[in-house]
């Protein structure tokens, strides 16, 4: 009898069939990577928009609070996007001649709204509210990032649950105080550290010191039994995490 | 066809020895096993026949994805399915053909471990109608889903909800049963087929089948040291797919078991639903075996013996299935439960009545006749009565799912069921799958296991000199 | 025409020849120019094919609602559902823009709704509402709770009005002959002959509006008869009140208003009055006092209700009492009361079968003077009315369970129909040349022996102003888009007489202008907005210095504080002379009701309430013929036969269902069905009554003819099953054996205690949420399911899809007769998600798409589900709904304006239901967090608990013990739902008590 | 084909009896390296080879614990700690709902383990065998019966091991190249 196959077909059907295992395991793993992947997350990709606003420079340069334009950011569960009036407070004044701001212009003009591109965009079944977290001490930047380094607006987190659940599971983490003892030669501790992009956590390097009634209360760590998160965990009454994981905290 | 000259050799042996019709009729030789074998695949012409067969079948099969794309496209509401009955034909399908399913592997696994030579020469295509018939069952519970697009939920992988399935829901170990199922399967029955394989391999002249047959053979020499694993790995699937094949059915009758239905929530559920899939499982085999036994003329290695056991076995199972039906009744009363009560009233004298009372008949009484041996010797009257049992045993499945949730705890959301076209159209379907399936089978892979058959020989066995030697 | 043109776009039907295809249609149209549009659509209109096109092309069937599904393309679909499953269905998803005010109200704060005060007329009556409103969207409508009208509660119309607001079949343009015409062309043309008519101060001019209390309006049209001296006013509506007026003029020699106080009443009687169904003017607060009286806390002091009833209401299904007669013997049977009170001598003989009930009647009116109270309903005969009126003031509940005051109709003097009489005659004889019809339909609704068509074919120019492009729309040159009462101001009086504001919520959607605005420039020929005009009439009104505080009060309350009539010092004459009695229908009787939920048919294109079943026979999408069941053997017909009724050679076809308590040799049907051209929804479903009213019959008439045709007409009823075959599911007993056995609905089902477990129970510990229903308050008005409807953006799915029992409705009342079919105990039971402590729902689900939230909430997650159906399967009580088809419109921009953004849209294939109101939890949750506190009970309120008039329904948290819901809890009639199945329901309720009279209980 | 590197000899009989008491005699004969190849399996031929024990078994036994304790552990983690969530009020680790499934995977790794243990040990896939090469080996997948001493086989000797085959009942005995 001759033989079927070459000597090579058994080196070559091991393989294939070892390649075959490899090649099946590989795409599953790339469809989970692809899942996380800015491609369908938009994480840190810039939206077109049709004036490229710099968040940079209206907020590190010149220094603009967060709730000049996003207003409702502390009262309601949705922050406000600018009307074109709050642009133009400034902008009848100053740029006036710009180009680039010839559509706000136009939209003060006409009436006719400006139509940004949504750069924080969550499914329309997950239901978030800034106020709550506001008030509960969550900062801007834990989730949006440094906007005030960001020159067109992106998403800096995935914005998928799994990361919602990352901080629900652990609010500790990221809880910041609303006010700490003002230290004028850094500019980090002025005002609302809500809204602070600088803030940085506690550690025995950097202490955070926070009034409590009319004394002060200084932390050297974020987390574990004495750490500025546990803290205010407990004194901002935030739920325990089983309660804030519940499926009816984001969907109804 | 050709006209089987055995059947009459068979026929006087039959009287000459009661009862003993012999599971190989004697005169083969390991060159003439071989050969008819192997003949059937790679010598014989493609009959009209056939051909007729498996268009009409094929056709089916297209209905059914023409059913599927339309399903897809509206959703299930293209089905006779509402509320309170949320399940209909999809699941009593499912339950079916996951029942036929189960004949296979039992006859494979199970007969084998038993030492049941006779199950030899029905084995291979038994397994092949398993596999097939778990094919079909597995369609049901993607297709049923609402959003059938995202089935895959069902499986637990690192997905970025950080959400998992939910392990305590009977439908999430029916996935897991049934795809193992499914896997077992498959591997005892390509297990199986390698040496088989490397004989056609050998023997074909066309040098196209010569290579596909060879790579699936992957190059099987019957080496003394192959066979010893081969051989062991072989029993010890067998004694993994036996108490398998019992769980299968008990998972998917935990569907029903676990919730609290009246006419679901049964503790009898289990042992009977496994008997139940045996029952229609073998009158499968039957009304496969029967045909192809006289268009493939091979009644001498498929003769009235096995027939025979296959009825008797039927006969044993559909009596554990009326005892089943019994104690649903009786527990029903014994329980004192008001909705139980009801719920068996509702079946007996219901607007679904029916659908009980032809139950019976089909499972319970006209199967009684296997009772006389000229029946069970009589290839034509099997043959009805095995579709007969698979009729019951769909209609077993439809009222235990639509009777009983048709009208449940509160009066006031009581309502009816009624199939539509599309219903008749998937189910249909399947039959094409299934068949279509069959038919390329029998004409592509050895559907009688030529290396068990050769074992059936008394050329096969070592004197007792040499076995006994040192 | 909208309907066609819309509904014809991106229509994929099988073009047979036999078919009609609306192509073809607009074809044959577009050719059309001018009046000859409307004749060429009427020839069409004869021919079997365009019937059938309209059966195809319009959803009056699901299969149509649904084949809107199939008209999308495919991937559309997926779209809509992967949207729904979002990021890990593998689907991107895609950049949405953000689009931000240019200048930004300065009262709105974004994501937070916000509450206006407005009131809702319904002919002559107004409700007091307040109208939830997201960025300028009026989405949902609650009670007014100071006013004296609504107490807070709403009714069916009320919760589905916001829905016509937004129905996209509403008349969007101005059309002359068919052709769109701008509002100014609209003026311009309309100039000429305005002034034409003043020229001969308005001879040939008239208008015929629908009945109105608004005092700005009807000042209005006093400054019109001004300017015309010869011009008439005439009101029509199909639903009227003359015999109540006709029955105040016989007692007291005029028209007064009655108005009834619960609150001090012992027993009642009623004569055919369904004070407790929607609709009834003084609805709300006559629901609100007779469930509070009805309390079997009571004790002896529980109000004890006696009904005489002719059609089955949901009224008369709540009394202790029922006396089933033809509408036609009830006045017979009042004479006989008013007998055998001594009241008047008045004839009338009680028959053997009423005696007993009669002579237990009259000792426990007699028994309890000045705290009786009989009603009469607003379709029984003048005669009735009077009678009713001598015996209250005879059992001195004059001044005490009843008030007399000025008509809230401002034109009671005369009768509805004499009006349209009138009318009709004017335009046979040819004197009128200018006809202005506003907001009223009386080409469908008029009396069929008052031939209105071919009079208002006699007129020169008509002009119709109205929501919709209906049946008089047809008919007049002009149709003028009107506006509804969420798009316009103005004003209303409720039933008490109280003047309660309408102010919009919205511009006008459909750019449409009110009556008021129409008729400033028929009078002035100035442009005059609705605002401006209320303001100027209340100017005159309450002029003064201190006018806009007053105003601006007047408008956040939503109503003039004090503003109800006073009450009148009046006595019925006992020996007023009463008209010869009509003598009692000979044979088979028919009686005419409006129906309960789209009323006199003005509400048949509302979605919402075409799908909300009727209240005593659960039917949706249709109105059958309602017939007793021993009637219907002797006639030997069954449910759903198709039947010709014959009345006076006038004929319909309609369905047959049989009706338990229905009063022998009668039918009932009730008026609205068989619309034309009411739109997509409400056109040819149902047959009209109205084809077989007489204006001297209007409520019942004699010798009808019932002939089956040998069809089968399938009706869609979500509840097929109304009997309870045994089951203790609404567990009731009487006054007597709740006094001697408190705890009744305990004994009758023996439930697993407590601590019956191998496992640690979970503990809730911030909040644990129940509700509390109270089965013997709930009247089964149906609000609670509209409200629930409203709030929670659940779609409709046609009359094909309730059929095949895929109704949508997360909250449904299920109605259970007991005893004899000639005369049942009829229970209502609002059954919503029992949010079980030990769901069966969330065991089974593969997915982990519905579990438990930690207080004690079963959350469905739709986005998560893969619609299995397993929960509902295994659900004991069937409050899953599930999504067979895309149910919801994706489509339609209106409807999408009127969902409340706080809810998800559900999409094909997942399982919904309900979920206790979550979006309300959850912002009360957070606005307490917001200023460190605990959810104060009565914070959050459900939607049905909000809606319902009765107060029947109380949601709180479990865990303050001091919280409502706990106390009814506590009580002993609180019990759980197949409790027996340790499902441990956080949803139970408080077993129904009657307080029958223990000489008529034997 | 490159310049033909011996294999072994190949002796052919035409029953089992007769190739089992071959193999007996070559393992007698100390002969080690050498393969006896049937049509259907035969047990005394392995033993007659001096090939006992298989570690299948074994690997089946590993991919069953394995399958099993991965099975229970993946649920017992997925509903205590991944995401932790009351369910019909059942307690989190509901193990008697997690028995199912524990078994299934037991078994499906357990049948897995044994296939490809199977085929790993034959060394298969092996398309290509020098045994191939023998002119009239289709047979042995029919109905003859081969015994193959291998070149390899320290005691083989061309000359001899001929000789020896030839000695026994060998219908034919013939040398197979590689």
């Amino acid at each position: 009898m001759a033989q079927i196959f070459h000597r090579s077909a058994n080196s070559i059907a091991k393989a294939s069939i070892l390649g075959g295992v490899i090649l099946v395991v590989g795409l599953l793993w790339a469809a989970l990577q692809l899942q996380r992947s800015p491609y369908f997350t938009y994480a840190g990709v810039a939206r077109p928009q049709p004036v490229p606003f710099p968040h940079q420079h209206h907020v590190a340069g010149l220094g603009i609070d967060c709730r000049y334009c996003h207003t409702s950011v502390e009262v309601s569960g949705y922050a406000g996007v600018p009307p074109t009036k709050t642009c133009m407070n400034c902008h009848s004044q100053i740029w006036t001649a710009a180009p680039m701001l010839e559509p706000v212009r136009e939209s003060y003009r006409s009436g006719r709204s400006l139509s940004w591109t949504r750069a924080n965009d969550l499914p329309d079944f997950a239901y978030f509210d800034h106020s709550i977290h506001v008030n509960k001490g969550v900062g801007c930047n834990v989730c949006h990032g440094r906007v005030d380094k960001m020159n067109l607006m992106y998403n800096q987190a995935s914005l998928q649950m799994e990361w919602c659940l990352n901080c629900h599971r652990e609010p500790a983490k990221n809880l910041r105080p609303h006010y700490v003892k003002q230290d004028p030669k850094d500019p980090a501790t002025m005002g609302d550290q809500i809204f602070n992009m600088a803030y940085e956590e506690p550690s025995t390097s950097h202490p955070v010191t926070i009034k409590e009634g009319d004394r002060y209360k200084t932390f050297t760590s974020q987390t574990g039994p004495e750490g500025l998160g546990t803290y205010l965990v407990k004194v901002n009454n935030v739920r325990s995490p089983r309660d804030i994981t519940n499926c009816n905290t984001c969907h109804r | 066809m050709e006209q089987a000259p055995e059947t009459k050799a068979s026929a006087t042996l039959e009287r000459l020895l009661p009862g003993q019709a012999p599971v190989l009729t004697p005169g083969h030789t390991l060159e003439t096993i071989t050969d008819k074998i192997v003949s059937i695949v790679l010598r014989r012409p493609v009959t009209l026949g056939w051909l007729g067969g498996f268009a009409f079948f094929f056709g089916l099969l297209n209905l059914m994805l023409f059913a599927m794309a339309y399903l897809f496209y509206r959703g299930v509401g293209i089905w006779g399915i509402n509320i309170p009955v949320g399940w209909g034909f999809a699941i009593v399908n499912f339950v079916w053909w996951v029942g036929i399913g189960h004949a296979g592997t039992l006859i494979s696994a199970i007969l084998l471990l038993l030492k049941q030579g006779w199950r030899n020469s029905i084995n291979r295509f038994a397994e092949a109608m398993t596999l097939f018939a778990v094919a079909c069952a597995g369609v049901f519970p993607l297709i049923h889903t609402g959003r059938p697009w995202l089935a895959y939920w069902l499986f637990p992988y690192p997905n970025t909800m950080g959400v998992w399935p939910q392990f305590r829901s009977p439908l999430l170990w029916d996935v897991f049963a049934v795809s193992t199922y499914a896997t077992i399967s498959a591997l005892f029955w390509f297990v199986g087929l390698i040496p088989d394989l490397a004989t056609f391999r050998d023997t074909a002249t066309n040098p196209v089948a010569k290579t596909i047959y060879g790579l699936l053979a992957m190059g099987w020499r019957g080496s003394a040291r192959h066979w010893k694993r081969y051989e062991s790995a072989y029993i010890l699937l067998a004694g993994l797919a036996t108490p398998l094949v019992l769980s299968v059915h008990t998972v998917v009758s935990f569907d029903f078991a676990i919730s609290i239905l009246p006419g679901w929530h049964t503790t009898v559920f289990p042992p009977y639903f496994v008997a139940g899939a045996i029952y229609s499982g073998f009158a499968m085999v039957l009304v496969l075996a029967i045909p192809i036994r006289r268009f493939y003329g091979v009644q001498d290695m498929m003769t009235l013996r096995h027939l025979d056991n296959a009825a008797k076995v039927m006969l044993g199972t559909g009596l554990i299935v009326a005892y089943g039906y019994t104690m649903e009744a009786f527990y029903a009363y014994y329980s004192g439960n008001a909705y139980e009560l009801f719920m068996f009233k509702n079946r007996l004298l219901g607007p679904m009545a029916w659908s009980y009372w032809c139950l019976i008949l089909f499972n319970i009484l006209i199967p009684q006749v296997l009772w006389i041996r000229k029946v069970r010797l009589n290839p034509a009257m099997l043959f009805v009565t095995s579709l007969v049992i698979l009729l019951g045993m769909w209609l077993e499945r439809f009222v235990i799912v639509v009777t009983s949730l048709h009208r449940d705890f509160l009066p006031s959301s009581w309502g009816m069921y009624v199939a539509t076209r599309w219903d008749y159209a998937v189910f249909a379907g399947t039959l094409g799958l299934f068949f279509s399936a069959m038919f390329l089978f029998v004409r592509l892979m050895p559907m009688i296991t030529i290396f068990e058959m050769r074992l059936l020989l008394p050329q096969a066995k070592l004197s007792e000199e040499v076995a006994a030697h040192d | 025409m909208d309907n066609v043109q819309k509904t014809g776009i991106g229509d994929v039907c099988p073009s047979k020849k036999d078919k009609l295809e609306l192509s073809e249609v607009r074809e044959r149209l577009s050719e059309a120019r001018g009046p000859q549009y409307w004749r060429t659509l009427d020839e069409l209109a004869q021919t079997p094919e365009f019937a059938e096109m309209l059966h195809r092309e319009f959803p009056k069937h699901a299969s149509e609602w649904t084949d809107k599904s199939s008209r999308r393309d495919f991937m559309k679909i997926m779209g809509a559902s992967m949207a729904l499953a979002g990021l890990s269905a593998c689907t991107k998803q895609p950049l949405e823009p953000i689009v931000p005010y240019v200048k930004q109200p300065n009262n709105q704060l974004l994501g937070k709704p916000l509450f206006y005060a407005t009131a809702m007329p319904l002919g002559v009556y107004g409700t007091g509402l307040l109208v939830e409103s997201h960025e300028g969207r009026p989405t949902k409508i609650e009670g007014n709770p100071q006013h004296p009208s609504s107490l807070g509660g709403t009714d069916v119309f009320n919760q589905a009005s916001v829905l016509t607001m937004y129905d996209p079949d509403r008349s969007q343009v101005n059309t002359y002959l068919g052709e769109t015409r701008s509002w100014p062309e609209v003026l311009s043309s309309l100039r000429g002959s305005i002034e034409a008519e003043k020229a001969k101060q308005g001879v040939g001019l008239r208008v015929l509006s629908g009945a109105t209390s608004s005092p700005s309006f009807v000042a209005q049209m006093q400054q019109l008869l001004k300017t015309y001296p010869q011009v008439k006013w005439y009101q029509w509506e199909a639903v009227n009140r003359d015999n109540v007026y006709a029955g105040a003029e016989l007692a007291f020699g005029q028209p007064l208003e009655t108005t009834y106080d619960f609150s001090k009443a012992k027993v009642v009687l009623s004569l055919d009055a369904d004070f407790l169904s929607s609709g009834f003017p003084g609805f709300h607060k006559y629901t609100r006092e007779f469930s509070r009286r009805r309390r079997p806390e009571l004790k002896e002091e529980m109000l004890r209700f006696y009904a005489v009833e002719s059609a089955p209401t949901n009224t008369a299904a709540k009394a202790d009492h029922r006396l089933h007669l033809k509408a036609s013997e009830v006045e017979a049977f009042a004479r006989a009361l008013a007998s055998a009170l001594g009241v008047a001598q008045v004839g009338g003989e009680f028959k053997e079968d009423q005696k007993k009930f009669a002579s237990a009647l009259v000792k426990d009116l007699q028994a309890n003077r000045g705290t009786a109270l009989v009603l009469a309903g607003d379709a029984q005969t003048p005669a009735t009315h009077a009678l009713a009126h001598a015996i209250n003031g005879a059992l001195g509940a004059a001044g005490k369970t009843v008030s007399y005051s000025e008509p809230v109709d401002p034109f009671a003097a005369t009768s509805k129909v004499e009006q349209l009489r009138q009318l009709t005659a004017e335009m046979n004889s040819g004197k009128v040349d200018m006809l202005v019809v506003l907001n009223t339909n009386p080409v469908y609704d008029a009396p069929a022996d008052i031939d209105f068509l071919s009079a208002l074919n006699k007129v020169g120019l008509r002009i119709h102003l109205g929501l919709y492009q209906d049946e008089t729309a047809k008919y007049c040159h002009w149709h003028l888009s009107g506006t509804h009462y969420l798009e316009q101001w103005g004003d209303t009086r409720s039933f008490d007489g109280t003047v309660s504001f309408i102010q919009p919520l919205i511009s006008p959607l459909y750019s449409g202008h009110s009556e008021s605005e129409l008729i400033e420039f028929l009078t002035n020929e100035d442009e005059a907005t609705s605002y401006a005009l209320t303001q100027r009439y209340w100017q005159s009104q309450h002029s003064g210095a201190d006018f806009k505080s007053w105003w601006d009060r007047s408008l956040h309350d939503g109503f003039v504080a004090g503003s109800a009539s006073p009450a009148k010092p009046v006595t019925a004459s006992a020996k007023t002379a009463l008209p010869a009695i009509t003598a009692a229908a000979s044979g088979l009787e028919i009686i005419f009701r409006r129906d309960a939920t789209i009323f006199d048919g003005r509400f048949a294109n509302n979605g919402w309430l075409q799908e909300t079943p009727k209240p005593m026979n659960q039917v949706c999408w249709d109105n059958p013929v309602l017939m007793s069941v021993a009637t219907a053997k002797r006639l030997n017909l069954k449910s759903e036969d198709e039947v010709e009724l014959e009345l006076n050679g006038r004929k319909v076809k309609a369905a047959l269902w049989l009706t338990p308590g229905h009063p022998d040799d009668a039918i009932t049907v009730t008026l609205g069905y068989g619309r034309e051209k009411a739109g997509r929804v409400g056109s040819g479903i149902g047959f009209s009554a109205y084809k077989l009213r007489a204006s001297n019959a209007l409520w019942n008439a004699g010798g009808v003819r019932v002939r089956a045709t040998g069809e089968h007409y399938g009706l869609a009823s979500p509840q097929g099953h109304q009997m309870m075959e045994g089951r203790a599911i609404v567990r009731a007993a009487t006054l007597e054996e709740f006094i001697k056995t408190p705890g009744f609905a305990h004994e009758m089902v023996e439930a697993p205690p407590p601590g019956l477990t191998m496992y640690q129970p979970y503990e809730y510990k911030e909040h644990k949420w129940g509700m509390a229903i109270d089965l013997n308050s709930c009247v089964g008005c149906k609000t609670c399911t509209v409200a629930c409807q409203a709030e929670n953006n659940i779609a409709v799915v046609g009359k094909d899809q309730v059929k095949r029992g895929r109704h949508m409705n997360w909250l449904r009342i299920d109605n259970y007769h007991e005893g004899s079919p000639e005369n049942p105990n009829t229970y209502f039971q609002p059954v919503p998600c029992m949010q079980c402590e030990n769901a069966p729902c969330e065991v089974v689900c593969p997915v982990t798409a519905t579990v438990h939230s930690s207080e004690g909430l079963n959350d469905m997650v739709y986005n998560r589900c893969v619609g299995t159906r397993y929960c509902s399967n295994n659900c004991p009580y069937k409050v899953r709904r599930f999504n067979f088809l895309l149910f919801s419109d994706f489509d339609t921009p209106q409807l999408k304006f009127q969902r409340n953004p706080e809810v998800s849209v559900r999409s094909r294939g997942v399982m919904e239901k309900c979920t206790y109101c979550i979006q309300r939890i959850t912002h009360a949750r957070i606005d307490a967090e917001e200023e460190n506190r605990k959810v104060r009970d009565g914070e959050v309120m459900t939607a049905c608990q909000q809606a319902c008039p009765a107060e029947a329904i109380v949601f709180g948290d479990l865990n303050d013990s001091g919280s409502r819901v706990s106390k009814l809890k506590a009580s002993q009639r609180n019990y759980g739902l197949l409790e027996e199945l340790n499902t441990r329901p956080r949803t139970t309720y408080l077993a129904a008590v009657r307080n029958p009279n223990p000489e008529l209980e034997s | 084909m490159t310049e033909s590197v011996l294999h072994g000899v190949v002796a052919e009989f035409i029953t089992p009896d007769e190739l089992v008491s071959a193999c007996k005699k070559a393992y007698a004969a100390g002969y080690r390296r050498m393969d006896a190849y049937t049509p259907f399996p035969l047990e005394e031929v392995a033993d007659a080879i001096g090939f006992e024990k298989t570690r299948v078994p074994l690997l089946t036994l590993a991919g069953g614990i394995l399958g099993g304790l991965s099975g229970f552990f993946l649920q017992y983690w997925v509903h205590t700690s991944a995401y932790p969530v009351n369910v019909g009020g059942r307690p989190l680790n509901s193990w008697p709902s997690f028995v199912i499934i524990t078994f299934e995977m037991t078994i499906l790794f357990a049948g897995i383990a044994a296939v490809v243990g199977m085929l790993t040990l034959n060394g298969l896939p092996q398309p290509y065998h020098p045994i191939f090469n023998h002119p009239r080996f289709t047979a042995a997948s029919r109905d003859r019966f081969f015994l193959c001493i291998e070149a390899a086989d320290p005691k083989f000797d061309l000359e001899q091991t001929t000789h020896f085959l030839e000695a026994t009942d060998a219908v034919d005995v013939a040398e197979v190249t590689d």
